[in-house]
């Protein structure tokens, strides 16, 4: 919004003047990741809109390399890269995001109710299925599950909800069990307040934040999970765009048309950089690091 | 005063010590056995009768129950479970649909070459990761520092199978340093075609060790103790050694037990970036051909392995840390 | 770059016992951190002013000449008595340590002379407690053998920040005599930093108060008990409870102390101070004045009297 | 540990109350089972008549703090009951927690400033709820009772308006107050509150407690284990090492007369004396 324009409401003006407040407590590590963040999904929401090509259709020969009109050049079946690459940024972080937010909200509801439990068997039970969940290797999770359901998106969806909300189970149940003993939860039960009210008003918000800050670095692991095994063929099939399905196409042309992998390849980096980035600068503050 | 006389101090010690080895040598037993129904179930949640789905609308009535009982599906599923686990303690695992070749002994063959692959990379990563945490705590504050940091979050943040055909490109395509893509067995002659997968690797775990070494010095030098010894005149090596890098590499050391176990897992993904013939790229194969009885017993298997190497890696950790143990 | 410490003044004679006092905040850790050459390398560091040992100059020195002093000639006990030790090494390797850094002794010799330090320390059983690492040993002990290695090597002066502060009561009075003790048997000076005045009227001979990083009241433990001549040690010893009635309110300082980075203009403790007016707050931080028997950072320093009612 | 002499036992007997307001009858805590079974408390009794300062003194480790916990009702002891007003309310071998009637009843302020408010609460949200759980207030009415209540215990509403992290120690503990008075409670439990908080904030705490002790009409019971804080607050004290009540009685008779040799050995540690 530049000067001189519709006035700003007071209410927008503070809230103008609280973003730059927040923006300047930031360190260069978590601007940064802001910055490669917003970049991305202004390309992936104006790209695909602005462009006059389509993401599955034919509209030069194949093979061609980048230039003025073909940005990006052009796939192996003649379609526009530029487009495809941003369609494929649509749909992976649509993807992640759905595939971090089921685990943590299912993740963090058990975890919190298993950490504060004073039930000794429930607690030994517990103990060993989520740290056995847990224990359990990753990959050969996904895949065994991906096996039984389908090697399409739904199954991959699922394979990564069942996989990974016993991480944030954990975590919770981790801090919510630190909490019980805390002394303003002590305090609260002092005070004679509900064990309801003790665990949505004291001890949820505190483990929620942990949780968020986990995600982050779930995000991560997750985007690069489903870019990987739609890569292997498992996950996201061809024609759909995506950035791992697009690797796997392009790795046929590795020694002539490189740049069918470095493109897609590139913004995939990117983006799970940027989310690395600000992952890594919002614990530095949490820390109570400096620059 | 002391905690104890000696003679008690050392029955303590030994009771702490001897309390989480067994949990959790209890706790691995729970996840193999977890992973054991995890297998057996992997067959049997399958929507719809696998026999049919493998064999197509025109299969007779025989090849049907012939094919459920090589998958072991036959009978009631408290009889299949019996067999399942009786067949596994006498090591058979089943036989593979395609090859019709038993699956331990294709998990023989290929098991090697991801064992390989797997020591290839963590001695590179300590290679790699030692000298770069130690200079990165030590140059925190200079542009070094600042480098690193960013460098590793980008680093983490790539995944593997893109900076694997990046490297291909690199060292295979343009500079004839490496094969595209192939194995021959036999050290050290594998080992020309495991370096360039192994360094792939160590692009995510090299920057991890790294930094948890770095973090690690630099939490050690906030101590007291370090302040202390330098006051009290010690200089040189020794202040390094026993001061600053000694009291931090538990935490590097027992990571790196953790890397093992992840190591087999990358393994599915750059064994067929780079075509090698090992337990990852045959799992993938086998879910692509929805080969069940072989993915089932790799799953189980490689699981086996991963779950023995964290629990190598949980006592490392626990036996390392003085302090730790009083916890 | 925000100041922490400023204007603080200190001097000591040889044998000598001197008493740093003052809140959390004040600046004390930083002040001894500054004498004995340990300021966080990056962030901090002496902007201005002088220390000087035995004559040489040290603000500014280079390491190598630090690494002459410390150890040798100046000893130091950390504050926590639980992270002062490496706990991975043994109590014998640190020890030696700090042995064979000055003479060039065997092994064995150096052994000996550990075990010896530590009955100096009065640590019975010294050759079990060498073989201990830090964990297996309780506070009150871990604090002895930091003792130990402070004064390994004979120095002239030790300083000691907050050594009892992690410590039982009970405990807490053998550490303090045992400070005593070693000072008169090893001929050395002391500095001992403590958040209570009463530790320090005890063991030392002068004492300096520090209010928000200044040096604001120094001079002889008796006098300043007597009479105080800053507002903010009188209050800190009217504010005792071993010096109230029962049953009477104590004398409170009102307001919360100035937290590093929003000391206030002026004298810094005038938002606390009954005797503040416009000069107080006008002028900067007063320096250190010659009044009675002690140096007073006050500027009414005279009118103290008005204080007691 | 050898209990009481019989004299002090005699004392005890004489300095009893006869109705108490709250009191701790044969109060003991064991952790842990079999060969690791450590005795935290053991068959301790205390009383606390209404508008009274008793003080608990002990060293770290002597059960001070698990016996307060017990007349609050976080721990459950392993013998004995918890009485308040004559009537048993918590006690040894039942599932019951302690009925939420009386819990308001009994207040405690924490020995650590810095983990008893919680993080994501703004001070003054803190102590309003207290006051709108107790009291049943309308928001806007519970917001003005709860600043009023923290401007009487010196916190501005400027200051009632920051997250706790802003606040130093003694700012913090005085919070703590507010929000343990928002209920109008009879007995107030302060576990070691100056403990970790400046000289200059610790005489206005005490200050604060004496004065709620007289003109509350609250009951006080102030564990310490510093004997000058003890001295300036209580009228009577116990005495408490390793888990036993090793003295007890007028805190001027148990200062001036000790019996037992660790009450002497307390007496000595003071700084100062």
């Amino acid at each position: 919004m530049t000067p001189g324009t519709a006035a700003v409401s007071p209410v927008g003006r503070l809230r103008q003047v609280e973003l730059r407040r927040r923006w300047r407590q930031l360190n260069a590590e978590s601007r940064w990741g802001l910055v490669i963040l917003a970049f991305i999904l202004m390309l992936s929401v104006f790209v695909p809109l602005l462009s006059s090509n389509d993401a599955y259709e034919f509209v030069d020969l194949p093979l061609q390399p980048p230039s003025a009109a073909l940005p990006f050049g052009s796939d192996h079946l003649g379609r526009d890269l530029l487009v495809r690459v941003f369609a494929a940024a649509r749909l992976d972080i649509a993807l992640a995001i759905l595939g971090v937010s089921v685990p943590i909200v299912i993740g963090t509801f058990i975890g919190t109710l298993a950490g504060t439990t004073r039930n000794p068997i429930a607690e030994t039970v517990w103990d060993g299925l989520v740290n056995a969940l847990t224990a359990f290797p990753e990959i050969i999770l996904v895949l065994g599950i991906v096996a039984m359901v389908g090697a399409d998106i739904r199954g991959l969806l699922i394979a990564i909800w069942i996989s990974r909300w016993a991480q944030y189970a954990r975590i919770a149940r981790a801090k919510s069990l630190a909490l019980r003993d805390a002394e303003f939860v002590q305090a609260a039960q002092v005070l004679g307040y509900s064990q309801l009210r003790i665990l949505i008003r004291h001890i949820m918000p505190n483990v929620f934040s942990e949780a968020l800050a986990y995600a982050l670095s779930d995000f991560i692991f997750i985007i690069v999970i489903i870019g990987g095994l739609s890569f292997l063929g498992l996950g996201v099939t061809p024609p759909t765009p995506e950035w791992g399905a697009m690797l796997a196409e392009g790795r046929l042309y590795l020694r002539t048309e490189p740049w069918l992998i470095l493109f897609p390849g590139f913004f995939l980096s990117l983006t799970a950089s940027g989310v690395a980035l600000l992952a890594r600068g919002l614990e530095r503050i949490s820390r109570g690091e400096d620059d | 005063m002391m905690t104890a006389s000696t003679g008690s101090l050392a029955d303590r010690t030994l009771r702490l010590l001897r309390r989480p080895v067994l949990r959790r040598l209890a706790q691995a037993f729970f996840v193999a056995f977890l992973l054991m129904v995890f297998a057996f179930l992997l067959i049997r949640l399958i929507p719809g009768d696998p026999a049919m789905i493998l064999l197509g609308d025109q299969a007779t009535e025989e090849d049907v129950i012939a094919y459920r009982k090589l998958l072991g599906i036959d009978g009631s599923i408290p009889s299949q479970f019996g067999r399942y686990v009786s067949n596994m303690a006498r090591g058979d695992f089943g036989v593979s649909i395609r090859s019709r070749e038993p699956v331990l002994s294709i998990v023989q063959k290929r098991l090697p070459v991801s064992l390989w692959l797997t020591v290839t990379t963590i001695f590179m990563t300590v290679l790699l990761a030692l000298p770069l945490g130690v200079a990165a705590a030590l140059y925190r504050r200079t542009w070094f520092g600042h480098a690193f940091q960013i460098g590793a979050s980008v680093l983490v943040a790539t995944p593997v199978f893109f900076s694997g055909l990046v490297l291909i490109l690199l060292f295979a395509v343009q500079i004839n340093l490496a094969p595209i893509a192939g194995y021959h067995a036999g050290f050290p002659a594998n080992l020309y075609y495991l370096w360039l997968p192994a360094l792939t690797i160590n692009f995510v775990l090299a920057p991890v060790l790294a930094r948890i070494l770095q973090s690690s010095i630099v939490e050690t030098s906030s101590e007291e103790f370090v302040e202390a010894a330098i006051i009290r005149g010690t200089q040189g090596w020794r202040f390094y050694w026993r001061y600053l890098l000694r009291p931090s590499l538990a935490p590097t050391i027992a990571a790196l037990g953790y890397f093992a176990a992840t190591v087999v897992s990358y393994a599915v993904i750059i064994e067929i970036i780079f075509n090698l013939p090992g337990i990852g790229m045959t799992l993938v194969d086998a879910v692509r051909n929805r080969d069940y009885p072989l993915v089932q017993g790799i799953v189980f298997l490689s699981g086996l392995l991963v779950v023995g190497l964290t629990f190598m890696a949980d006592l490392v950790n626990g036996w390392l840390d003085p302090r730790a143990k009083i916890r | 770059m925000l100041p922490v410490i400023d204007a603080a003044n200190l001097s000591l004679d040889r044998r000598q016992a001197v008493g740093i006092v003052g809140e959390s905040g004040s600046g004390k850790t930083m002040l001894c951190r500054a004498l004995i050459g340990t300021l966080p390398r990056h962030g901090a560091g002496i902007v201005s002013g002088t220390v000087q040992f035995d004559g040489q100059e040290l603000a500014g020195a280079p390491e190598r000449v630090w690494r002459g002093i410390r150890g040798r000639e100046i000893g130091y006990i950390p504050q926590s008595s639980l992270a002062g030790l490496n706990p991975v090494l043994t109590v014998e390797t640190q020890l030696v340590e700090s042995i064979t850094a000055v003479g060039s002794l065997s092994r064995q010799q150096a052994r000996q002379e550990a075990v010896a330090l530590l009955e100096k320390v009065r640590i019975p059983r010294a050759q079990q407690v060498l073989k201990a690492r830090s964990h297996q040993l309780s506070g009150g002990m871990r604090q002895r053998v930091m003792i130990a290695a402070a004064i390994a090597q004979g120095p002239k002066l030790l300083i000691a920040d907050e050594p009892t502060t992690a410590l039982d009561v009970t405990i807490q009075r053998e550490i303090l005599s045992l400070i005593t003790q070693l000072r008169q048997e090893l001929n050395m000076a002391l500095i001992l930093v403590s958040h209570d005045l009463a530790v320090i009227e005890e063991v030392c001979d002068d004492v300096m108060v520090m209010y928000a990083g200044a040096s604001v009241e120094a001079g002889p433990v008796a006098a300043l008990s007597k009479a105080p001549r800053h507002p903010y040690t009188r209050a800190l010893r009217v504010s005792r409870v071993d010096r109230a009635v029962p049953g009477q309110d104590l004398e409170a300082i009102p307001g919360d102390a100035a937290s590093v980075g929003s000391w206030p203009a002026g004298c810094r403790f005038w938002p606390r101070c009954a005797l503040a007016d416009e000069a107080c707050r006008r002028d900067s931080q007063p320096a250190l004045m010659p009044i009675a028997q002690q140096l007073s950072a006050c500027i009414h320093a005279e009118r103290m009297a008005e204080l007691e009612q | 540990m050898a209990a009481l002499t019989s004299e002090a036992e005699e004392k005890l007997q004489h300095d009893a109350i006869t109705d108490p307001l709250l009191e701790g009858r044969d109060i003991s805590v064991t952790f842990g089972r079999g060969a690791e079974a450590l005795d935290a408390v053991r068959a301790a009794n205390v009383a606390v008549d209404g508008g009274e300062a008793v003080g608990i003194v002990g060293e770290s480790g002597s059960g001070k703090t698990t016996l307060a916990r017990v007349l609050v009702g976080l721990q459950r002891p392993s013998a004995g009951e918890v009485r308040l007003e004559g009537q048993p309310i918590f006690s040894a071998g039942t599932e019951q927690r302690m009925p939420r009637s009386e819990r308001w009843k009994t207040q405690m302020i924490f020995q650590d400033p810095y983990s008893s408010l919680n993080p994501r609460m703004r001070v003054w949200q803190a102590v309003a709820e207290a006051v709108q759980v107790w009291k049943s207030l309308p928001g806007a009415e519970a917001r003005a009772q709860a600043l009023q209540l923290l401007n009487a215990m010196g916190i501005s509403d400027d200051q009632a308006r920051q997250f706790p992290k802003s606040l130093s120690g003694g700012q913090r503990q005085r919070v703590s107050v507010a929000r343990a008075l928002a209920p109008d409670p009879k007995v107030l439990i302060a576990d070691e509150p100056t403990s970790s908080i400046d000289q200059s904030a610790q005489a206005q705490l005490l200050n604060l407690l004496r004065r709620l002790q007289s003109e509350r009409e609250l009951a006080i019971i102030f564990i310490s284990h510093d004997l000058g804080l003890v001295r300036y607050l209580t009228t009577r004290v116990y005495v408490m090492q390793k888990g036993d009540i090793v003295e007890a009685g007028k805190t001027e008779d148990v200062l001036e007369r000790p019996q037992h040799a660790y009450t002497r050995l307390l007496i000595d540690s003071i700084p100062g004396r």
